[in-house]
């Protein structure tokens, strides 16, 4: 049997506390231990950005975390945006996504949600470059990212009114 | 991939040529390596690379040498495979004299890198390559020099008589630590 | 790709983190941001069998200002070096280059000290840091010792740390007057590992002649390379255009001995290291005269 | 009727689960029980077997079962060749097909050896290296031009060589017109490999329910039904007990079609022996050997045009390269034959491919689908042809298009369909105008650039156009049908890899049935819910699947029509269907709601009248004769840095024309999609391998898909010429975006550079191959 830690964290505003192997990807105990599957796994080696969920607030790839990593964290992660996580509930980020056609697929999509939100609490009214190098950092496949610049303007516009 | 480079020894030919041969120095140069005599010109053994993240890659390796003219030149065919990937090909060494205390060294290895290490590491194949031989080669020439050889950081086990030419053996595993990265 | 089986510590205190890397020796690997290592983890080319944690040891983090200039602890979060006024304010080359070290998620957790100890060939960091002068504080269980940054890279992931050592800081010293500085990269895609890049400095005299400069280039070799045939070349002289263009071309074609990958050959790389430099040192000049420098580095 | 919906930029129905992380993937199925799967794979890419040794590996720590080929006994079988070889003079065509596991022999790099199950991935990766196997390396062969030399390696020992197929196709006589010429261009022009690379790689999860005798599979395939039908043939199952579910999928582009990929026949196997379910899910590291790619051909070509730039003719001679296996057929080679005529009038064309066998991964399509390279060489042909005869690029294009007369057009090749190139409609030179005055073409060469070179700026600008064939049969199928809570549920067999179906079939259904989008609930994707079809490919979801939901949905509105009459005692031609009621026009007061409707056609006592069905339920299908041709112009600006050879890609313009379009929302988003795809193939995606057949960027470290920064905005217009082969009209969009964008790219860069003797005939063209090709021309000049 391999050694386990016991750790203890918040999720969502939840608090959980397992016993945990070492070597066990935050991304992998997200989904699997907690059942969060909303944290979408990608490449694995930091560079698509699907896995990206909140620690502590900043936005960080969960694939290039250990969940012992994690211990005393608070993290925060697709599921926890909306309201109660409700789908009429959305935050306006995700009702902006919506709006704008920013997602297809939508596999990228949480990990685009959750790179954008501390993001635009530093840069609430970015424009199009600011926007397009915050979002280098993760890749998608299926909307050529400009729908995305889009809702963001969009929130940002809606929001400065 | 082909390596081709180059190195001038302070020394005889035939004093490298019978260095290149001596497993005491061989030791020095190869860290983390374990080669036994199976048959005439015929080693087998293991390798442990370590090259900054990577740790763990262990290596079956055999190497061969063939058309061994002494003291100008030889060929050795290299076959090493780790979970990792594999690395296979052969390398020719050819010296030449440039003078009394000065030495030539020329050689061209051929090489195929294949699996995992082949599709992550390229980035850093060609440092890994030159780097790494590089300081085989140096431990050489300090060796030929009569300087005590820079330390090891961990001791090579050569577990019988060696007839080996360490620097093709420093290509090869300059290539199979390329490859880790 | 999940990572291999390994034994997990988690020090306190960096006396702790040293006994344990005193006590397993080479088969522990020492985890500070982790964004180089996991990924190679991942991948199972890395499988140490003992890690040592170093994210609890917050005696390691942080930016002060001190005497000489400024003190980076080893484990400051990239982008809190990224955001720091006092870094903005006393290493300004330095808040020039953050932003090209890979993505916010990535400087979010990678640290000043991993990327210093880490040494990959291809790292802002090192090249910044040998730009600026720093010196790393680093420490085993009995000493501690200061090494300047041009000392501290031996070679390809090589550093001049002992086994049982650990970087716990650098000191940037203050940028001296009349310095200008410029940071340039070039990469396939933004957030990319450099094809090439170069941080410089230039130090002017009160006749505007160089007194001191800095061209250090990544990606072009085992480590970070200081273009010393071009700096001296430049010494005495008024870094003119034509004088700036010298330099550059002494940099790509007798400093630089650049190796080839799937993205760039060796000659692709010096010309990139021409230009870079080129402009680099273009800018740093012009803001060494204390003109208005508006350009951020190539992109 | 009302036609509020059709047409209309409504947000979509799947968006509010995508967003809150609470749709499902493949990989967030967890079942009781579950076991994890991992693959050993081939580190050579061409070997004999001599020894394989499991003993180890299933003492690990975690480990439920390992199986090699051995294990398999007569489920081992080659896969099925999926689109057999289309109906041409004298084609010759050696079908191997990959196996489930190797044998006595690997023939690329990844191919899978033997399967590990344990409780967790982790396990399962744990013991893959104790797996002993004994490769004996052989000669290795990359380049489908080496393949098919006769000392080749030989890769498949069946065949003597390693020519997979050979085909010609003609039209006209190019020989005859070749010596009328004014003006022959040849050119060699090689285009390389990519992957299709979506953000979700592919997985498995089968689970055996043995009481019950049932399979369940959630697969991330674009072709679920095909997937089902073919598994219960592989497992003697009836269909009606094994279910193929293909979820939320993250995007498909092609690859993930009906492969039957090793992994997707093996789960299900291995469910059946344990009893107990399993998953297996690629990483990313898998995926690049693991998953079919596309686009290595290598063309010989030369096009012969009068002194007016007239098109005389063209001859193509080319090899494709198929990879290890070729279970996909021609398609792809077909595809470049047809589309490399793109809008033009071509009169006389010969068309010669050679593909090959080589020690890579699989070939069968990804978004474009062989297209590509086709109109690469068709538009650098007429590019270098005005160049030489001092016309302008769009000139050249706008003296070859067929007029809009010209239509249905015939062009007497067979393409993937088995069937004769027919364009179904068109109208190319509004298009091209309209992106000319989009990116404001002539201003920009008159003022703008010339302005730009004075301060030393090196911009260029390009526009190029294409026609891209879509929408083929054989038939897609779906069933409405009304629940007596009054809601609407839309089923049909295609799998939707966020293309919007759930939004745009609703959109067909909603304006026959007067209903909103959003009361429309859409299954894609599960045979347990709709079992005829084929899938999603081919841009074929909106046009074949569109038009069956169509024909469902009027099926439908006629039962409503009929029964409301019954029940409200007026005629037919009275009613009309608003908000979920059929009411009377003239009285609206009198009126019933659908929901009420649906009770009362499945009544609990009582007879159902011979010649009806009891509820509100329709199935339709449909099958068109022949696909619809969509077409359109790209145009680009970029700027070149001549000292460092980056290029950064400044506007872009695209003028589409899909027919009618459902949602303009939609359809927009997948044209940029594809753009920024087509970007990635010319500027920053290709996947190298070694002469060895071994790829040197098997990460997203080395191969770069295109981020934010690295594509342009895009601003998009449609030119509206419905299709006449079906109803509603429509034409497919799926793939446009990425077709023409290699062409368009060179033309460009090479405008920008204006460096004589530079001429960019090799995609994808990186940096550094940019800075070798500046350097060469520079030297000759």
């Amino acid at each position: 049997m391999r050694e386990l830690h016991a750790i203890q964290l918040t999720v969502n505003g939840v608090r959980h506390e397992r016993s945990v192997e070492a070597r066990l990807l935050l991304s992998d105990f997200l989904r699997q231990e907690l059942e969060l599957t909303g944290t979408h796994v990608g490449c694995e080696h930091g560079v698509c950005g699907a896995c990206t969920v909140l620690v502590d607030g900043e936005a960080v790839r969960s694939c290039l975390m250990f969940a012992v990593q994690a211990d005393g964290s608070e993290i925060t992660t697709v599921e926890g945006l909306a309201d109660g996580g409700a789908v009429p509930d959305l935050h306006p980020l995700q009702a902006a996504f919506r709006d704008a056609h920013a997602l297809q697929c939508g596999f990228c999509t949480p990990g685009v949600l959750l790179t954008l939100i501390p993001f635009l609490e530093q840069n609430p009214d970015p424009d199009e470059q600011t926007i397009r190098e915050a979002l280098s950092g993760n890749l998608c496949r299926c909307t050529g990212y400009q729908s995305m610049v889009e809702a963001v303007r969009a929130l940002a516009e809606g929001v400065g009114r | 991939m082909e390596i081709q480079s180059e190195f001038v020894f302070n020394g005889s030919r035939d004093d490298l040529w019978a260095n290149l041969l001596d497993p005491t120095v061989l030791a020095k140069a190869l860290p983390g390596t374990k080669l036994e005599l199976v048959e005439e010109d015929r080693y087998e053994g293991q390798m442990e690379a370590t090259v900054g993240p990577v740790t763990a890659a262990r290596f079956d390796v055999t190497i061969e040498l063939v058309d061994k003219v002494a003291p100008e030149s030889f060929t050795m065919r290299v076959d090493g495979k780790g979970a990792a990937g594999f690395t296979k090909g052969t390398a020719l060494v050819q010296l030449a004299e440039q003078g009394p205390t000065e030495t030539l060294m020329k050689y061209t290895a051929d090489l195929q890198v294949g699996g995992r290490i082949a599709g992550v590491g390229q980035r850093l194949l060609d440092s890994v390559a030159n780097s790494m031989s590089r300081q085989g080669l140096e431990a050489i020439n300090r060796h030929l020099q009569g300087e005590a050889p820079a330390e090891a950081a961990a001791p090579l086990q050569l577990l019988s008589r060696p007839v080996l030419a360490a620097i093709a053996v420093v290509i090869i595993v300059a290539v199979l630590l390329v490859v880790l990265l | 790709m999940k990572p291999a089986p390994f034994r997990y510590l988690r020090p306190g205190t960096v006396d702790d983190a040293l006994d344990l890397l005193t006590e397993h020796g080479p088969q522990a690997k020492l985890l500070a941001g982790g964004q180089s290592l996991i990924p190679t983890m991942n991948f199972r080319l890395s499988q140490p069998a003992v890690l040592i944690d170093l994210n609890r040891l917050g005696e390691l983090a942080g930016i002060e200002e001190s005497r000489r200039g400024l003190m980076i602890g080893a484990m400051t979060r990239q982008r809190a070096a990224e955001r720091s006024g006092a870094v903005r304010d006393r290493a300004p080359l330095l808040s020039e280059a953050m932003p090209f070290i890979s993505h916010p998620q990535v400087r979010n957790r990678g640290t000043i000290g991993g990327s210093l100890a880490h040494a990959d060939p291809a790292a802002e960091l090192p090249a910044l840091m040998v730009a600026l002068d720093a010196e790393f504080l680093v420490r085993d269980r009995d000493h501690q010792r200061r090494i300047a940054a041009a000392d501290f890279y031996t070679g390809l992931f090589a550093t001049a740390l002992a086994p049982d050592e650990m970087l716990l800081s650098v000191e940037v010293p203050k940028t001296p007057k009349r310095t200008g500085w410029a940071f340039e990269e070039i990469s396939r895609r933004h957030g990319d590992y450099a094809l090439v890049g170069v941080a410089t400095t230039i130090t002017l005299d009160r006749k505007g002649r160089c007194d001191g400069a800095h061209i250090v280039l990544l990606s072009v070799g085992d480590g970070p390379v200081a273009a010393s045939q071009a700096v001296a070349g430049l010494a005495g002289e008024e870094p003119t255009a034509d004088a700036i263009r010298q330099a550059a071309e002494v940099t790509a074609t007798r400093d630089i001995d650049p190796p080839a990958d799937i993205h760039a050959s060796a000659a692709y790389r010096r010309q990139l290291a021409r230009v870079l430099t080129t402009r680099a040192l273009t800018r740093a000049v012009a803001r060494a005269q204390g003109a208005e420098v508006s350009e951020t580095g190539a992109r | 009727m009302s036609a509020a919906h059709f047409g209309a930029a409504v947000s979509r129905n799947e968006d509010a689960r995508l967003l809150t992380g609470q749709a499902l993937f493949v990989d967030d199925v967890q079942l009781e029980g579950m076991l994890h799967a991992a693959f050993l794979r081939s580190d050579y890419a061409h070997a004999r077997i001599t020894n394989l040794d499991v003993s180890a590996a299933q003492e690990s720590e975690g480990v439920v079962a390992v199986y090699t080929a051995a294990d398999l006994g007569e489920y081992w079988q080659p896969g099925p060749l999926l689109v057999p070889p289309q109906p041409i003079e004298r084609l010759e065509f050696h079908c191997a097909t990959q196996v489930p596991l190797a044998k006595d022999k690997v023939r690329h790099v990844g191919e899978p050896i033997a399967v590990v199950v344990a409780r967790s991935r982790y396990e399962a990766e744990d013991a893959l290296p104790l797996i002993r196997v004994e490769l004996e390396p052989l000669p290795a062969v990359a380049n489908p031009v080496a393949a098919l030399e006769p000392d080749a390696p030989r890769i498949h020992e069946q065949f003597e060589s390693n020519l997979a197929a050979h085909a010609i196709q003609e039209k006209g006589d190019y020989a005859s017109i070749v010596d009328q010429a004014a003006l022959v261009v040849r050119r060699h022009l090689d285009h390389d490999r990519g992957a299709s690379a979506p953000m979700e790689n592919r997985g498995v999860v089968a689970s055996w329910d043995r009481k019950c005798g049932e399979l369940t599979v959630w697969d991330t395939t674009q072709a679920p039904i095909p997937i089902r039908n073919g598994l219960a043939r592989m497992l003697g199952l009836p269909e009606t007990q094994v279910r193929v579910i293909a979820p939320f999928i993250g995007g498909g582009f092609g690859p993930k079609i009906m492969m039957f990929y090793p992994e997707e026949v093996l789960l299900p196997w291995v469910t059946m022996q344990l009893g107990q379910p399993v998953k297996w899910i690629e990483d990313r590291q898998e995926s690049f050997f693991a998953t079919t790619q596309e686009r290595s051909q290598v063309h010989d070509a030369e096009l012969a045009v009068d002194a007016e730039g007239r098109i005389l003719g063209v001859r193509d001679v080319f090899v494709y390269d198929a990879g290890a296996y070729n279970p996909y057929g021609l398609t792809l080679p077909i595809n470049t034959q047809c589309t490399l005529l793109g809008p033009y009038e071509v009169p006389n064309y010969y068309t010669e491919f050679r593909a090959a066998f080589t020690n890579k991964p699989i070939v069968s399509p990804i978004r474009g689908a062989g297209r590509q390279p086709g109109v690469f060489v068709m538009e650098r042909l007429l590019d270098i042809a005005a160049r030489e005869l001092g016309i302008d690029v769009m000139e050249i294009r706008r003296r070859n298009f067929l007029p809009p007369d010209a239509f249905p057009h015939d062009h007497g090749i067979i393409y993937q369909d088995s069937a004769s190139l027919v364009y179904d409609s068109g109208n190319y030179l509004p298009a091209l105008e309209r992106a000319a005055e989009m990116i404001d073409y002539h201003r920009f060469l008159d003022e703008t650039q010339p302005a730009l070179r004075a301060e030393g700026r090196h911009v260029g600008i390009g526009i190029v156009s294409y026609v891209e064939g879509t929408g083929i049969g054989p038939y897609e199928g779906a069933r409405v049908s009304i629940e007596p809570s009054g809601r609407v549920n839309l089923a049909t067999g295609v799998g939707t890899q966020g293309q919007g179906h759930f939004t745009s079939f609703a959109q067909i259904a909603a304006d026959q049935l007067g209903v909103e989008v959003a009361d429309v609930e859409v299954v894609t994707g599960d045979t347990g819910k709709f079992h005829w079809g084929t899938g999603t490919f081919a841009s074929r979801g909106a046009v074949v699947a569109g038009n069956a939901c169509h024909a469902a949905a009027v099926a439908l509105r006629e039962k409503i029509l009929e029964q409301a009459a019954q029940e409200l005692e007026a005629a037919t031609a009275d009613l009309e269907l608003v908000a979920g009621t059929a009411r009377v026009k003239e009285a609206p007061e009198r009126s019933i709601a659908f929901g009420e409707l649906a009770v009362r056609a499945n009544p609990l006592r009582g007879g159902v009248k011979p010649g009806t069905e009891p509820g509100l339920e329709a199935t339709a299908y449909f099958g068109p004769e022949k696909g619809s041709t969509a077409s359109g112009v790209h145009a680009m600006i970029v700027e070149v840095d001549p000292e460092t050879a980056m290029v950064d890609v400044q506007r872009y313009v695209v003028v589409h024309d899909c027919g009618k379009v459902i949602n303009p929302t939609i359809v927009r988003g997948q044209i940029i999609g594809g753009v920024a795809h087509g970007i990635g193939n010319c500027f920053y995606e290709q996947l190298v391998f070694d002469e060895n057949a071994q790829l040197q960027n098997a990460s997203f470290m080395d191969y770069l898909i295109p981020t934010a920064t690295d594509v342009p905005p895009v601003d998009t217009d449609h030119i509206e010429t419905p299709s006449p082969f079906n109803p509603l009209g429509i034409k497919g969009a799926g793939e446009a975006g990425a077709i023409p964008t290699n062409p368009l790219f060179a033309q460009a860069v090479e405008n920008a550079l204006q460096v004589p003797g530079l001429e960019v005939l090799e995609m994808p063209l990186s940096p550094n191959r940019l800075f070798e090709l500046l350097c060469a021309a520079r030297e000759a000049d």
